[in-house]
């Protein structure tokens, strides 16, 4: 694997050589790969492979253990303390255990994101959300507390925080797990839609009716390690 | 900062079990310490009221004029520690010491001469502080023109000042502890509450939050808790003292000195520290909080 | 039994940072209570010096014989309010209130005759309770045979023990008033721990636990909880206590009596106490979070 | 229709006109239905059916509004609280969000299920939790704590503690949401394994993979009511 030249305009994620390890745990091992802006990028792999720890690295929640990766320009390794904020307020982030906050409304988890991102408009907080839950599905729930809601409910609404910012990269891992065939989809073509605004998507899943869709770019994981011909990534 | 006070406020009334919770050991706090803070100055009223029975005697050279008297007296009333002077003459003294010796008066009934001085007897006001003072003033006295002699009790006196030092001393030190004691305690009710909520702080971080979104609102409702359980503790001890005095009276145990409250500025004092505390206790426990 | 205290140990150490914070919580009430107990303790001994200063004189009737006195004393050492019984004859007598009496002895030089009757000098015990306990006490020995009059300081005495016993019921109420807070904080302290542990209880029920299964783990770990709180709160107020108790000693404030530390019953008793109040408010407690 | 007659020892589950409201929410409306002994039995629907509702019911996390239920014997409807415990224990229960106890690992968890029965002997906890573990795949994670588990690893974990009692009924809700095709598979033999050892099973999913395989019955729930041949259930 050559290091490629790196040209911020085209490249939105770089990952060159990072590991994970956990202790004992070997959750990545050196992956190399690049997701260019307005791809529609697909993780894979089984149980365990270190998808979610991937993406975990992306938005900072885990530090790598060694490598070099760059997000929407910022070099993870070298970033300072307070400008993690900053990244993660330009992504769009659906968790695989939602987190969402259980004493808040579904509104207002979903607003959150608005407020961090500094919005003070509570006209604009209220339509911006608004509109997000009516694409889930979710509007008439606004008012219920995330303990309240089946599991695919609660799907439903941490993919609308991730979308309400309409940040340029989302990451969404496994964002449909919990859904039957008729949500996921209707989650899918949210992301496709997103997408085709410019919107950069990366998705973790085994879903394989996601996985037999359409995407620009995919690798699969296995034990932590990149499985593609000859070992690349891509 | 309008936004803070908003989010703080919201986020008080969405933990209403938990903030209900630390108001009462907030609340509790306070009522401890203020409670013992009324005990020790009531105390300190008992004391002064005990100092101010003190009398100091200057017996006057045999003999001294009207005019010596009242400078001597005159005098003696611009001292700061002397509460009241007065002029005790010779027969009033030998009457005064019948009744003081009591059933042996037999002893001074013989007595056709009165052998005793006129006097100027001396009160002290309650801020007069130790025996030391005592007897620098009895020397001054002693120094004035006209005085032949000065007596007052000086073994008691250095007695009841060791125990009234004694007494102030250890009930600061213990007053100092109590608070810290108190203080820790209510930080760690804050520690627990935050740590109750520390999942909503890891994921609105992990959503992009910096540390200033974080922490004001909670600096503001640890403020708020801080002043809620303050004056909750203030109301408790107001409460529990309009119970106890009048039974107190009624037990005849009030009637050489008047129970009182804590004085208003006390109570500010109270309040304000009780928000700081608040505060503080959020400052502190947050930081380990941010670390994720 | 046996297994409930495995699980409960395990328990333990499985929260270390709640029971941390816990522990420290309980031993910093137990060291409010014990150093205000130990204040007033102290304070009790300082009263008990006082009485014990306390003298009630009896005078004889003129030209008692020795046989008369010595039945009188002998029958004053049998009451048990007496520590002391001491004959003081006529001329000491003289000699006491010549002393007494100070610079007017010029007065007495005159008297060739001393017209003083012998007496007897009765000291009290410390456990003497109240001005009535004194008076009742003065009036069986006016009775006795050969007295003629007794004699005591009975304005000092009655005003002495209003005071006493104004500082001490205050003190009563304000240490129960003490007390109850503490153990209320503490209680709350206990709400909060398993507040944050109420997933796991909700957990552990709806996989079959029975109440018992989840209880009495529970109330091991909190009367574990009282225990070390409890041991930790006395290992503080010792250290308080010896760090501070010399410094007094040399800034010379003990030399009138001697402060003593919690005796040990009274040490056992806190334990037991903060025991029992960390498994009531476990008890308390939990029977909300069983609800579910 | 009509209630027919009962007979203990052909049925295991029996619903009669069992709703549920959560204030404004019908989360099941009259929904009657019969689970015999030994029966493998799906609960499929979209997202917000009731499904888990419906679950929640027969293990009494939930109670139901109106209606009449028994569950191996007993009647809820006139349940003592001190029996509750005893039924649940003869259930196993995967739940949708795994429920997991954080500061136990992942063999505490699993052995937790033994302690509650009563089973005091070290020996039998490990080796079962153990032979437990190996078949779910997650036996080499014993020590592990549930928050370094990756999702699918942590509903392994769950399906296991459903199984270790040897339970005589399983109710798992979607027990294969967070896994892979492969994992999947796996826990759908583990399943079918228990089963034709006598257990009954019911399952909740919409996994279009598992519905396609064998079942002996079914009910399709949406919005709360069964949707089946003139408003029947199966
Ligand atoms: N904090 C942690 N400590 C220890 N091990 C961890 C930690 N986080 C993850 N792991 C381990 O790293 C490996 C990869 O986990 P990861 O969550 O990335 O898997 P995944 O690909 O997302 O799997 P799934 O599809 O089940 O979600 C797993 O074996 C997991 O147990
Ligand atoms: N405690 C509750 N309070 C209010 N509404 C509730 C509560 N629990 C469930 N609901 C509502 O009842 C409906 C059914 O929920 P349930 O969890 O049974 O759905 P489900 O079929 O399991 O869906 P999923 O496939 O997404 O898990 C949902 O609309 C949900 O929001
Ligand atoms: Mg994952
Ligand atoms: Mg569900």
């Amino acid at each position: 694997m050559k290091k490629m030249p790196f040209d911020p305009e085209r490249t939105i994620i770089r990952l060159y050589d990072v590991s994970k390890y956990f202790g004992e745990t070997d959750a990545l091992v050196n992956v190399t790969f690049d997701v260019c802006r307005n791809e529609f990028f697909f993780i894979s792999g089984p149980s365990g492979a270190g998808k979610s720890t991937l993406m975990k690295l992306l938005y900072l929640e885990e530090h790598m253990s060694s490598g070099y990766a760059i997000v929407d320009g910022m070099n993870l390794a070298r970033i300072r303390r307070n400008q993690v904020p900053m990244l993660r307020r330009r992504l769009g982030i659906v968790f695989q255990d939602y987190k969402l906050i259980p004493n808040k409304s579904v509104f207002d988890n979903v607003g959150l994101v608005l407020e961090v991102a500094g919005i003070r408009s509570r006209k604009t907080v209220r339509d911006r959300v608004m509109d997000v839950l009516e694409k889930v599905g979710m509007a008439d729930r606004h008012d219920a507390f995330p303990p309240t809601l089946s599991g695919g409910e609660q799907q439903r609404v941490a993919v609308a925080r991730a979308m309400v910012g309409n940040p340029s990269l989302i990451l969404a891992d496994e964002p449909t797990a919990s859904l039957d065939p008729e949500a996921a989809e209707m989650i899918f073509d949210l992301l496709v839609s997103a997408h085709s605004e410019g919107t950069t998507i990366v998705i973790t899943t085994h879903d394989r009716y996601l996985l037999s869709k359409g995407c620009t770019g995919s690798i699969y994981l296995k034990k932590g390690q990149c499985e593609g011909p000859d070992g690349a990534c891509r | 900062m309008k936004d803070t006070i908003r989010r703080g406020a919201a986020d008080f009334l969405n933990y209403k079990y938990l903030h209900g919770i630390c108001v009462i050991t907030i609340a509790l706090s306070v009522f401890v310490i203020s409670a013992f803070g009324l005990f020790l100055i009531n105390a300190g009223d008992l004391m002064v009221s005990w100092k101010k029975g003190i009398r100091i005697i200057a017996y006057l050279e045999p003999g001294a004029d009207e005019e010596t008297r009242d400078l001597i007296i005159g005098e003696m009333e611009t001292y700061p520690e002397v509460a009241g002077v007065e002029y005790v003459s010779s027969g009033e003294a030998l009457d005064w010491l019948k009744e003081e010796i009591g059933r042996q008066t037999a002893l001074l009934e013989g007595l056709t001469d009165n052998p005793l001085p006129d006097a100027v007897e001396v009160s002290l006001s309650g801020d007069i502080d130790g025996a030391d003072a005592i007897s620098s003033l009895a020397a001054r006295m002693e120094g004035l023109d006209g005085v032949a002699d000065v007596e007052y009790a000086r073994k008691w006196i250095e007695r009841f000042g060791g125990i009234y030092n004694l007494f102030r001393l250890t009930s600061m030190i213990l007053i100092g502890l109590i608070v810290s004691a108190v203080m820790m305690i209510v930080a760690n009710t804050i520690r627990l509450i935050l740590y109750s909520r520390i999942d909503e702080i890891k994921i609105t971080r992990i959503i992009g939050a910096d540390d200033a979104f974080i922490k004001y609102p909670l600096y503001f409702e640890g403020m708020m808790l801080g002043f809620l359980g303050g004056l909750a503790g203030l109301v408790l001890l107001y409460a529990a003292f309009f119970i106890t005095v009048p039974q107190l009276s009624s037990a005849g145990l009030l009637v050489y000195f008047q129970v009182r409250f804590l004085p208003w500025n006390l109570v500010l004092l109270i309040l304000l520290i009780s928000m700081t505390v608040g505060w503080i206790g959020c400052y502190f426990s947050i930081r380990r909080f941010l670390r994720f």
